[in-house]
């Protein structure tokens, strides 16, 4: 070895990367294009659908589905597939809203507690751990129906107790990444603390983070679809697939189809963020 | 000495140092005492006068102020929780109901044991069926059955509780007719059939997730050094199964059920109310509807003491499954 | 200036339990000195604490001279590298070969503008024998041997002076820890640089150092010229971890290179 | 081990080749729990001595051509994928002959004994050849902590694999587990108080790995890098342990590492593995000393050479060994 060649193993080994791994994990690829055809639908509904979702038409009242009412009418002559799309909206819509703070408060603090450790990472897992079986769920009901705040209620706790299992999820990783040694070799490179945390210990979390967030989604969208159901959630006409449920209960025997829809809906959602979920895992876990 | 008895477990290391479970039960005071203040600012502080709404658009002026009176709500926040307070160390109770005047204590007392049976028959039900699916799927990996058994938990993730007591209801009870529909049936075996169908529905909302993490820890364990090891002695498989492979994937999943603890619990007031049932659910929604607000702050107690209880049983059986975790605490 | 490593009573406590107890040791410029111990006995936390990972309890450490503080300034933090022994958690497996080896360049100001960046970053590659075009590439896309020489590369960017290796060859193959080993050791000629070389290995500890370091229990027992510890060790742990060590068949001992 | 590593000396920059499958995640070929062994009847007569005089043992690896007790032929094993992580394989193993087989990581020696033991990973299938053996064999692992239960104390472990392997009540099953545990040189603290793995140095959870492995009363001892995870001192002991209970018990050994100076000191015959192919076998001095593949020349100039140093006793004028490296 006297003199320097470029040593025989020189070159990487060529493996896939990007889209052709993405192909190869079908969960990920079923979960989005069904997320993208709902989302698509939400958004291009006025212009898919001729009927308006609160306007009532008594000579339409509870029709079977057909050609012109692909879902049939509710007891309010409405059309129901247009008023589950419109519901995707505002279900989603507060799913996404009711997420994002404690997704970002849950990481950053988790991140923060696992990395510096110390007492910073005793009260935050003293607190994660205690209320991590905190019946948040039971609160959103009766803070919801106590103050008839419909989709408040739902923020309100959601920011008080939402963002503990994001903080749970990110201090596990931060803790364990922190001992990986390109983490330390990052310390003796001299590069400060937010840089390491910025740079190296997110990109690592996130992906993990997001695989709980998309159950953790599911879980919200089943909770205010049932304090619609309660009709304690958001104050009708505007659609709620919760609320639907609801009024679809009383014709159960002769227009099943009235209950059922939304709550297909729903799993329909639920499917496809878990199948983005698991893909996701998946995908990462190969990766690294 | 042939079984390892408390007391080889003892010396072995394993000084039963029950400071985790003082830490535990501090842990689970804190939690009632949070729930029981948060339900108690978020009902006074959320907009909307509960006078206003008990006595409906319609009352006078002064009927609404009188009730503000009687309610004390007149008072400053701080001294109506600290009356709260009071009666709550002192009789142990929320104060009376508005609407019925009877302690809300005796009233949670009429409606709990619904309520309790139907956790715990929903509790046994998600473990059990959990159990077997988590077994099966792991043993059989890849085969039709496991991708059946990994495939149901993203399909019913997102099945609403009272969704699927609907659909229950819809076919077992309308069609089939095999399940009384609604209220409770007399007699031991009358109010356990009629609980049936409930249960199942709340058992169904937990079943996907304890499936899911029990089989991912079984495979791991099961392509372990150790299980090799035993396989190699070629000692019986069941054993293998239950003896060692069970108990050492367990304890994940037993923590992933305390987490999800308050789902079930949520889930069980719901399906009350699906299934008319006349438990603390019920009582729960038309306290809520008349806004009896000491009703409502007792259930709330009453719900965070269910969860805490059943929190402290599964540290409890977590620790006599595996002393290390505990040690380190 | 020189660099010497100097360590004066440094004591490293975990709880009840001293990791490094009273450690006096010098390592002077431009040699290598190989430590050798088995698992517990610190050899690891001594690799930490001399790189600024762990904070020691009690002692002093200078280098070249000056004390080496809690908080260090940034042309000490420069000074001092360090190379980890698995390959797999040595490099950031989300960031490819480019931003890892950039990322000290770059945060320390050492090149002006992109251009310079890009060739310091080809020249280090070439340095650690792999082609320019790893650049783009991603860690999981490399071997071991080819990831430990990244690591390499990344330490020697901040050009450091003295450069810790903790059982860098000890997760390699055979045929792979020769070729590295041998990199170890041009870069020691070429650079200059003084080198703490860390190994449960004696034939790795033989085939590198200078001077040879036993740690046992948190405590040096023994420092020795690398001939007169391996021809007649002083203390009877050396002998029986030089007893210990698996024999080749007589003849076929490794043939001299 | 790190995952697959091309050979510097094979000098070419190889394809990834199919890592050694430590956890293959993707649902492929299904592992059932016994493939690949024929019929492994209890061919061994009843009542075996207990053990051995030393020389019988002796005697016996004189005659191992003659009945084989284990044969391996054409040995082929791939993953779902098709691709072949070991290419026909075959060696023979007489009555208490010993056997190494070395190689770098992902050379598929590991593979290969999971195949003799008939245990082979989930994803791993054979396809082709056959492992034919009339005899019992059991495995020790390079791990020793992952090779035993966590949550179950180490008597009781060993004292369930007696129940089970030698039909012995409870009781008995107990008394045999801790004569085993005395014939391993494991404290008699263990009488008295049962412990966990995790409070038990690694040297001695590895012993306790190999009683768990004797209970079995095995006629092959199979070992995948048994001491590649323990310190210099703890490995000497190790090594010498498994030397003296194959003289006093006279099983067959296969005794799998990556360090050729190990399987000199253990083994009398070495086969040499490269990325899944047989590519050298014969008695040890002649493979180390003169050997005929150039990998397996590679392998032996890479071994890190060690002068003799002169030990407290030996006359201290010799000079000290041949000049070292470099």
């Amino acid at each position: 070895m006297s003199h320097r060649s470029i040593s025989p193993e020189a070159g990487p080994l060529p493996a896939g990367r990007g889209w052709s791994r993405v192909r190869r994990t079908p969960a990920l690829l079923a979960g989005s294009f069904m997320m993208l055809v709902l989302i698509l639908l939400a958004v291009f509904i006025p212009w898919i659908s001729p009927y308006d979702p609160i306007a009532q038409d008594l000579s339409a009242f509870l029709r079977p589905p057909s050609a012109d009412h692909w879902l049939g009418t509710d007891q309010l002559g409405r059309d129901l597939f247009t008023r589950l799309v419109y519901a995707a909206r505002t279900d989603l819509g507060i799913m996404v809203l009711a997420e994002i703070i404690p997704f970002c408060l849950g990481i950053t603090i988790g991140m923060l507690a696992g990395y510096y450790g110390g007492w910073v990472d005793t009260v935050v897992s003293l607190v994660t751990d205690t209320f991590i079986a905190f019946p948040f769920y039971l609160i959103i009901i009766i803070v919801a129906f106590a103050s008839g705040a419909g989709a408040q209620g739902i923020y309100i706790t959601f920011m008080l107790v939402g963002w503990i299992v994001f903080a749970r999820v990110s201090r596990g990783l931060a803790a364990s990444l922190k001992r990986q040694e390109w983490i330390a070799s990052a310390q003796t490179l001299g590069l400060p603390g937010w840089r390491i945390l910025l740079r190296h210990l997110l990109p690592n979390i996130l992906p993990q983070a997001v695989v709980v967030l998309m159950t953790d989604m599911v879980g919200i969208l089943v909770a205010i679809v049932t304090l619609g159901y309660l009709g304690i959630g958001i104050a009708p006409p505007t659609p709620d697939w919760g609320t639907m449920i609801a009024d679809g209960q009383s014709f159960m025997t002769t227009a099943w189809w009235l209950s059922a829809m939304p709550g297909l809906a729903v799993v329909y959602t639920g499917l496809a963020l878990s199948l983005i979920g698991d893909g996701l895992a998946d995908l990462w876990r190969r990766k690294s | 000495m042939t079984k390892t008895s408390p007391t080889a477990r003892r010396k072995a290391g394993f000084p039963p140092s029950y400071r985790w479970l003082a830490i535990a039960a501090l842990r689970a005071l804190i939690v009632i005492a949070c729930v029981t203040t948060a339900v108690f600012f978020l009902i006074r502080i959320v907009p909307g006068d509960p006078a206003k709404m008990i006595l409906g658009e319609y009352a006078t002026a002064e009927s609404i102020a009188a009730l503000r009176r009687t309610l004390g709500l007149d008072l400053p926040l701080w001294e109506q929780f600290v009356r709260f307070l009071h009666t709550l160390l002192t009789q142990g109770d929320t104060g009376l109901s508005i609407v019925s005047g009877v302690p809300v204590r005796q009233l949670i007392a009429e409606r709990a044991p619904v309520t309790l049976l139907l956790i715990a028959l929903a509790c046994l039900l998600a473990a059990a069926v959990s159990l077997v699916l988590a077994v099966v799927a792991a043993t059989n990996k890849d085969k039709l059955l496991d991708h059946l058994i990994r495939i149901f938990p993203a399909i019913t993730l997102g099945m609403p509780v009272f969704w699927v007591g609907l659909l229950l209801i819809l076919l077992f009870g309308v069609h089939l007719r095999w399940f009384p529909v609604g209220g409770i049936g007399e007699g031991w075996t009358g109010m356990l059939y009629s609980l049936a169908l409930p249960a199942i529905t709340v058992a169904f909302s937990q079943i996907p997730t304890l499936v899911r993490s029990l089989r991912a820890q079984m495979l791991e364990v099961l392509e372990s050094d150790f299980v090799v090891t035993l396989r190699a002695a070629r000692i019986p498989r069941r054993v293998i199964l239950f003896k060692h492979v069970l108990r050492n994937s367990a304890m994940p999943t037993l923590m992933l059920f305390g987490v999800n603890l308050s789902y079930l619990i949520g889930g069980t007031l719901v399906v009350e109310q699906v299934f008319g049932i006349k438990g603390i659910g019920s009582l729960l929604f038309t306290s809520i509807s008349s806004r009896d607000f000491p009703v409502i702050q007792g259930i709330a107690l009453y719900c965070a003491f269910a969860v805490v209880v059943i929190g402290l049983l599964i540290e409890i059986a977590a620790w006599r499954l595996d002393p290390r975790t505990k040690e380190k605490r | 200036m020189s660099t010497d490593l100097k360590l004066e009573k440094v004591t490293v406590r975990y709880g009840g339990f001293t990791a490094l107890d009273t450690i006096d040791l010098d390592l002077s410029a431009r040699t290598t000195l190989g430590l050798v111990g088995e698992s517990g006995s610190g050899k690891s936390t001594l690799a930490r604490t001399v790189a600024g990972l762990l904070v020691p309890d009690e002692g002093v450490m200078r280098l070249g001279g000056r004390i080496l503080e809690k908080r260090r300034s940034r042309e000490q933090r420069k000074q001092i590298q360090m190379i980890f022994q698995n390959p797999d958690a040595s490099l950031n497996p989300r960031r490819s070969v480019r931003q890892i080896l950039s990322e000290a360049l770059t945060f320390h100001r050492m090149t002006r503008g992109r251009a310079d960046t890009e060739r310091r970053c080809r020249e280090l590659l070439e340095r650690v024998q792999l082609v320019p075009g790893s650049l783009d590439r991603y860690p999981h896309e490399f071997s071991g041997g080819q990831r430990q020489r990244i690591a390499i590369a990344r330490a020697l960017s901040v050009e450091p002076e003295l450069l810790i290796a903790d059982e860098p060859t000890s997760a390699l193959d055979v045929s792979v820890q020769r070729s590295v080993l041998e990199l170890f050791r041009e870069i020691q000629a070429e650079l200059d640089l003084t080198l703490l070389f860390i190994s449960h290995d004696l034939g790795v500890i033989h085939a590198v150092s200078d001077n040879v370091a036993v740690m046992r229990q948190g405590s040096l027992v023994e420092i020795a010229s690398r001939e007169r510890f391996f021809s007649r060790p002083e203390t009877a742990y050396s002998r029986e971890l030089l007893a210990a060590v698996p024999k080749m068949p007589a003849a076929a001992a490794g043939a001299t290179k | 081990m790190s995952e697959r590593e091309t050979a510097a000396a094979a000098g070419k920059n190889g394809a990834k080749i199919g890592t050694e499958p430590r956890r293959v995640e993707e649902a492929n070929a299904v592992h059932n729990s016994n493939s690949g062994t024929p019929g492994n009847a209890e061919a061994r007569p009843a009542g075996r001595p207990e053990i051995p005089t030393a020389t019988a043992a002796a005697q016996v690896r004189t005659t191992a051509a003659a009945d084989p007790i284990l044969v391996v032929d054409r040995l082929t094993l791939s993953v779902a994928s098709g691709q072949n992580l070991v290419q026909d394989v075959s060696f023979s193993l007489g009555r208490g002959d010993s056997l190494g087989i070395v190689g770098e990581s992902g050379s598929g020696k590991s593979l290969t004994l999971r195949a003799v033991l008939g245990l082979l990973p989930s994803g791993v299938k054979r396809t082709g050849g056959e492992v034919r053996h009339t005899v019992r064999s059991a495995m020790v692992f390079q791990d020793p902590r992952g090779a035993l239960d966590p949550l179950c104390p180490v008597v009781k472990q060993v004292a369930e694999v007696v129940r089970y392997r030698q039909g012995k009540n409870r009781r008995e099953a107990r008394a045999e587990a801790l004569k085993l545990l005395g014939l391993l040189g494991l404290p008699d603290s263990l009488k008295r108080e049962d412990r966990y793995p995790n409070q038990l140095s690694g040297g001695q959870c590895q012993r306790i790995v190999i009683a768990l492995a004797l209970a079995c009363r095995p006629d092959i001892l199979l070992c995948d890098e048994p001491t590649t995870a323990l310190d210099v001192t703890v490995q000497r002991q190790i090594i010498d342990l498994i030397a003296r209970l194959q003289r006093e018990l006279g099983f067959a050994l296969v005794f799998v590492t990556h360090n050729l100076a190990i399987a000199a000191e253990v083994c009398t015959r070495i086969a040499v593995m490269r990325q899944g192919r047989l590519v050298e076998e014969g008695p040890s001095v002649d493979v180390l000393v003169r050997p005929r593949d150039p990998y397996t020349q590679m392998l032996v100039e890479a071994v890190l050479p060690l002068p003799e140093f002169v030990s407290e006793s030996e006359d201290r004028t010799r000079d000290s060994g041949e000049g070292g490296t470099r």
